[in-house]
């Protein structure tokens, strides 16, 4: 391989894995736009969806292959959105008056219940849900969609796999943006974003809304762990500890509270994971994600494409 | 229309609003006056359900509403144009006003055409930002946008603020025509002159309580009122 | 002179110009009051005078200096350190194993002490083989984000409000900011706290100094709160107290900074005529002790009676300056605060 | 004069370890009391950050870390320093310190969610550089073995427990002591009035990124001294992975629990905390595996395996109903309460 086929080839990983990013990184953002709690759980509910899709996968083993990737990409979201709102119903709601640290505390509380869940459900006694390995150990997902090459005999490779991710997210974050600008929802959803009361006083009712938010955003969450799931056949109970800490660097690098921001950042991250493991050390590459969050937040601090923050006095 | 009677309300330990009562009858313009801090916008709030209403009644049309969810309110008949205008500033213009007929489905569209009749200015921008309008543009747009609601209470919360004089004139003028169309009105201003000639009644507010009720002809004429505002 | 020159002051906030090129002089030892319809831009012009806010335009000086932190020889030093630390922490991170090899295991034998010098010559040829990637590059680029990274940060935080209020500008809030769940006495002895010389070490360690200046700052705090009589309420949480309690509170806390001027955003905001006829005797008190007052005010028989000039804002604009009596029958003034007469014809 | 909660928990256990003479079982209680001691001082260190100064810190658990490694590094024999253990803890606090303002320099303007991810992120990187760096931190073996502290000429040895007992708990009264002269000094104020309203108290002079970087740095500090007692207890640095996410939420939960901004409520949080995490936790387990209850396969009857859990809903429920922590400072009591009627 010359030089530039690696480089090439890194580019490819690294926009297949900065849209997984990205997907879990709307969710972030959109939370955080609208009641301005980071999510901490995010993440972990990312892997509780992969462990949702390893036993959806197991329990459907038997139909053919579509069927199968139909029911992933309509159950898996359909259960991380649903825990996401009924989280928010249980815990945050309550706390929406509060000073700012008691939702982040209890998002870390929720992040550390998904964990033990997460740990709990790989540990389930039946064979298809563990594969008969201990509860902690990574869980080997099935391959259901080819490793081939589609690009022939070159040395770059582009897979199946990085084609079922384009044709997953990008008609995902397209219908995203319209749901958001053109439907009734989702102009309530701004609105409640931009002015919460202003937004009660037209008699839409906020905190309707602010479900409705975490439903959406645990629905994208749920779709970013089939297709992490399907694209790194493997999954284990602290992977979204790690997904959330990328995730959440691509919110705020893209400047957190915007939608295409979000992508834009997920996009970022991802490239820049790829080319770090090429270029510099793989075991380095997270201490890099690390160093390029403090120095967004050092010289840009509402991110590429967020709006400025300005204090009310 | 609205009655409050013996309101007690606030925020943290203190109480802001000590047992305020008064009433607002169908097809009056009915302004509420008083110093900056006096709890005008406090006893706006209570009655659109904002702030909780720790004691006393507030009945609407008959029916107790004190502490009804803030979007039930609406539903009733209630709408509030905020102090500040508090517009959302990101979205279009058109988009302000769908939201503010959010509670309804029929006929959005002759209601935005009514509502830019009455705010010919925002006709050519309805697909600009609202955070992009002027003062007194924003103020009109939050004025069409509560309207949107099909309101058969309107409160206004300072809708003066900030603007400059020829402005606070033609605003003065539209909230006049709103009111003949059949609207009834609760106007909080500072603005005592502009308030009283189109309102029929005032209150004055005063820490938190009433402390005048007259027609609106009497204050203008009331020592009291023209001292606190003019300086004696 | 005067104390306190707002200069063309403009504020804009994205299309909204909140004011616009206002001019004020605060001569010392005068009240002067600032008035003007409500969003007329009055506590704008308070917020860039105590440094919340970074004007669009124009400046704020007092006492003859500017409300903001000059660029001077420390800060330039400090950037400088500041770059070249990171240079060094860059280059230590690139090579940190490699180091520690030549330097610390490369040297070392079981149970033997360091031994310096030939640790010295390994350091030294280490570099001179590996200069070009490992020592150059992190050096370079150390340099320049550790420069850009202290020059952003700083350039962020020169204009702010402790600055002024080290100056000898103190203020008080439109809707009262006091610290809640402190005590009364807790409060004003923040206020006080700037012009303490107690340093963190005199705190942990208890020494003499701070003994002697807590036993100071206290007789003193009890004695301004006296002047604004609040003494009774010193072991109160602020956030207990009455209304008007809160807002000479809120007083008696910018006094304890012991300021050459004083800001009062609408201190009879929500005081019933009594407690608003108090506070005037304290706002003259205030001046007595030597301290310059700005107000903001609507309650007009505050503001008539006790300032020596006053300034009118309107749409962002000054729009007239004078004494009360000359503002008071100034057509303009009648027009933009008390509205149109005639409004309804 | 009323005697302060934290004082008489002082004292009490003071005399723990005299009570063992005569009771056995007491002896039990005093060897649990020790890592609670360690935790205390974690505690304490985060309590500064969170509880007075509202800044939230997920990341004390890398200042442990390197605490820990710096004390063994600087008394381990396979490295050239061997320090003793006095002046090898001073250099560990100092390196705290500094590590504190390394970290705090950059992001300590950020608003305070973004700042809790970083510290997050960092807690994360300490571990994963500790990992990485095995040239100098034996990567997960460890650095070990350590010499034992000395005071006056007594050598500490694994097997004794009272010496150890009383080290732990002379440096926690000493970190008690400076954390309340502090608290009730014009730096604690500062730290409050920021907490409470950080632009008001800027236009009062208190300059808020000095007041917080002091914070960072002594919270910091703090840590890095319970880690590097925790490496002289243990003998040994202890792998990266000891100081994981998990520990720093522990004392997360022990602030919380126990009660933000109170000296007296963390010590009570790191007893309530700690004790039922060793406590309850294995006394459990000893219950089951006597009753041959566990087996190897299945994860759900192994107690540790709720931990996450437990932590997890300690949180969420004090958050909901109870944020206040059990023995509340009066001050962030009424804080966190801001919609209840002021009591009469």
């Amino acid at each position: 391989m010359t030089g530039w086929e690696v480089f090439l080839q890194q580019l490819i990983i690294g926009l297949s894995n900065g849209m997984i990013i990205a997907l879990i990184a709307l969710g972030y953002t959109m939370v955080y736009g609208i009641i301005e709690l980071i999510n901490f759980a995010h993440g972990d509910l990312f892997m509780l969806g992969c462990f949702a899709a390893l036993t959806v996968v197991s329990l459907t083993g038997d139909l053919p292959v579509w069927l199968v990737l139909l029911l992933l990409l309509v159950l898996t979201p359909v259960f991380c959105g649903g825990l996401n709102w009924l989280v928010d119903r249980l815990a945050y709601r309550h706390l929406r008056d509060a000073t700012k640290l008691a939702p982040l505390v209890s998002a870390i509380g929720v992040s550390f219940v998904f964990l033990n869940l997460g740990l709990f459900w790989g540990g389930l006694p039946l064979k298809v849900f563990g594969f008969g390995k201990a509860a902690a150990a990574p869980k080997d997902f099935p391959t259901l969609v080819s490793n081939a090459n589609l690009l022939g005999n070159s040395n770059v490779e582009f897979t199946t796999k990085d084609l079922l991710v384009l044709v997953i997210t990008v008609p995902l974050m397209v219908g995203l943006t319209l749901f958001v600008k053109q439907t009734r929802a989702g102009k309530a959803m701004r609105a409640v974003a931009q002015d919460r009361l202003a937004a009660q006083l037209m008699g839409i009712d906020a905190n309707r809304v602010i479900g409705q938010t975490f439903l959406l955003g645990g629905g994208l969450a749920g779709v970013a762990s089939v297709v992490a799931a399907l694209y790194n056949n493997t999954i284990y109970f602290q992977m979204g500890y790690r997904a959330g800490m990328d995730a959440f660097t691509a919110a705020v690098l893209g400047g957190i509270g915007s939608l295409p921001g979000a992508v834009l950042g997920g996009l970022c991250i991802g490239l820049a994971r790829a080319l770090s493991d090429q270029y510099i050390a793989t075991r380095w590459t997270n201490v890099m994600v690390f160093a390029i969050l403090i120095l967004v937040l050092v010289f840009r601090p509402s991110g590429l494409l967020g709006a400025k923050h300005r204090e009310k006095v | 229309m609205l009655a409050l009677e013996n309101i007690h309300a606030g925020y943290g330990p203190i109480d802001v609003l000590k047992g305020i009562t008064l009433r607002v009858n169908e097809g009056e313009i009915v302004t509420v006056l008083g110093a900056n801090g006096a709890g005008k916008s406090t006893t706006l709030m209570t009655i659109a359900g904002v702030n909780p209403c720790r004691q006393g009644m507030i009945t609407f049309a008959g029916e107790p509403i004190a502490n009804l969810p803030v979007h039930e309110i609406v539903r009733l008949g209630i709408s509030q144009v905020p102090e500040g205008r508090r517009i959302f500033p990101r979205l279009t213009i058109r988009e302000n006003l769908e939201l503010g007929a959010f509670q309804r489905n029929d006929d959005i569209a002759g209601d935005l055409e009514r509502a830019l009749d009455l705010f010919p200015i925002l006709r050519e921008r309805t697909g600009q930002l609202g955070g992009t309008l002027s003062g007194g543009e924003q103020q009109m747009l939050a004025i069409a946008r509560a309207l949107m609601a099909r309101p058969k209470l309107l409160l206004l919360d300072e809708p003066s603020l900030g603007l400059a004089p020829l402005m606070v004139v033609k605003i003065f003028e539209i909230i006049r025509a709103i009111n003949q169309q059949g609207t009834t009105i609760l106007l909080v201003e500072q603005n005592a002159n502009m308030a009283l000639h189109i309102a029929q009644r005032g209150y004055v507010l005063e820490t938190g309580r009433i402390v005048l009720e007259d027609s609106a002809a009497n204050l203008i004429n009331n020592e009291q009122v023209r001292k606190s505002y003019l300086g004696g | 002179m005067s104390l306190l020159q707002v200069d063309k002051l403009t504020m804009r906030f994205g299309g909204l110009v909140a004011v616009d090129a206002v001019t004020l002089e605060i001569p010392p030892g005068e009240i002067v009051s600032l008035i003007g319809p409500n969003g007329a831009g009055k506590t704008t012009v308070f917020n860039a005078i105590t440094g919340i806010y970074e004007p669009s335009a124009g400046g704020v000086r007092f006492a003859g200096h500017e409300t903001r932190s000059e660029f001077c020889g420390s800060v330039a030093v400090l950037l400088l350190l500041t770059g070249f630390l990171t240079a060094g922490a860059l280059i230590l991170l690139c090579n940190i194993e490699s180091l520690w090899e030549v330097v610390i295991t490369g040297n070392y034998q079981y149970r033997q002490v360091f031994q310096w010098k030939p640790a010295n010559i390994a350091f030294t040829t280490y570099f001179s083989e590996n200069s070009g990637t490992r020592l150059i590059l992190p050096a370079v680029l150390g340099l320049f984000l550790g420069l850009a990274g202290a020059w952003a940060v700083w350039q962020r935080s020169r204009r702010a409000p402790e600055v002024a209020a080290h100056a000898g500008i103190a203020r008080t809030f439109q809707n009262i900011r006091l610290f809640n769940q402190m005590t009364v006495l807790d409060n004003v002895l923040l206020g006080m706290d700037t012009r303490l010389q107690t340093r963190f070490w005199h705190a942990a360690l208890r020494l003499p100094l701070f003994w002697r200046e807590r036993r100071e700052a206290t007789s003193k705090a009890i004695e301004i709160l006296r002047f604004v009589d609040l003494d009774r309420e010193v072991n109160q949480l602020a956030e207990n107290l009455s209304y008007g309690h809160q807002r000479r509170l809120e007083i008696a806390r910018a006094l304890a900074m012991q300021p050459k001027l004083i800001l009062l955003d609408e201190p009879a905001a929500g005081l019933n005529p009594a407690e608003s006829q108090a506070l005037m005797e304290l706002i003259r008190q205030i001046r007595e002790r030597g301290i310059t007052v700005l107000l903001i005010e609507h309650d007009m028989q505050v503001v008539m009676g006790i300032s020596d000039r006053i300034a009118v804002l309107d749409y962002g604009e000054k729009i007239a300056e004078g004494t009360p009596a000359e503002v008071r029958a100034n057509p303009a003034v009648i027009e933009a605060y008390l509205g149109k007469s005639d409004a309804s014809t | 004069m009323k005697l302060r909660f934290h004082w008489a928990f002082l004292l009490v256990a003071a005399l723990v370890p005299v009570v063992g003479l005569f009771v056995p079982a007491a002896r039990s209680l005093g060897e649990l009391l020790r890592p609670i001691f360690i935790m205390a001082i974690l505690a304490l260190g985060l309590n500064i950050l969170t509880g007075f100064t509202g800044i939230l810190n997920l990341g004390v658990a890398a200042f442990m870390a390197l605490g820990a490694y710096a004390y063994a590094i600087l008394t381990c024999d396979i490295y050239p320093f061997q320090f003793g253990f006095w002046p090898a803890v001073m250099l560990t606090v100092l390196v705290g310190l500094l590590a504190g303002l390394m970290l705090g320099l950059p992001t300590i303007r950020l608003r305070g969610d973004y700042l809790a991810i970083v510290t997050l992120g960092f807690g994360e990187i300490v571990q994963d550089s500790l990992k990485n760096m095995d040239v100098i931190t034996k990567g997960t073996q460890g650095i070990n073995p350590l010499p034992g502290p000395t005071f006056a000429g007594y050598m500490f040895r694994s097997e004794t427990y009272a010496p150890w007992y009383y080290l732990f708990l002379g440096f926690l009264a000493l970190v008690v002591l400076l954390n309340r002269n502090l608290q009730r000094s014009r730096v604690g104020r500062a730290w409050i009035a920021i907490r409470e309203d950080e632009l008001a108290a800027s236009c009062m002079g208190v300059n808020p990124m000095k007041m917080k970087l002091l914070a960072f740095s002594l919270g910091a500090a703090q840590c890095s001294l319970a880690g590097a007692l925790w490496a002289s207890f243990l003998g040994s640095s202890g792998e990266p992975g000891n100081y994981d996410f998990q520990v720093s939420i522990i004392a997360l939960c022990i602030v919380i629990v126990g009660g933000m901004g109170n000296i007296a409520g963390v010590l009570l949080g790191a007893l309530v905390v700690v004790g039922c995490n060793s406590l309850v936790l294995e006394t459990f387990t000893n219950f089951l595996k006597a009753h041959e209850l566990i087996s190897s396969t299945n994860v759900y009857t192994a107690p540790g395996n709720w931990k996450y859990m437990l932590f997890g809903l300690a949180l969420i429920l004090m958050m909901r109903f109870k944020p206040e922590g059990l023995l509340p400072s009066r001050q962030v009591k009424a804080e966190l309460h801001p919609h209840e009627p002021p009591p009469s």
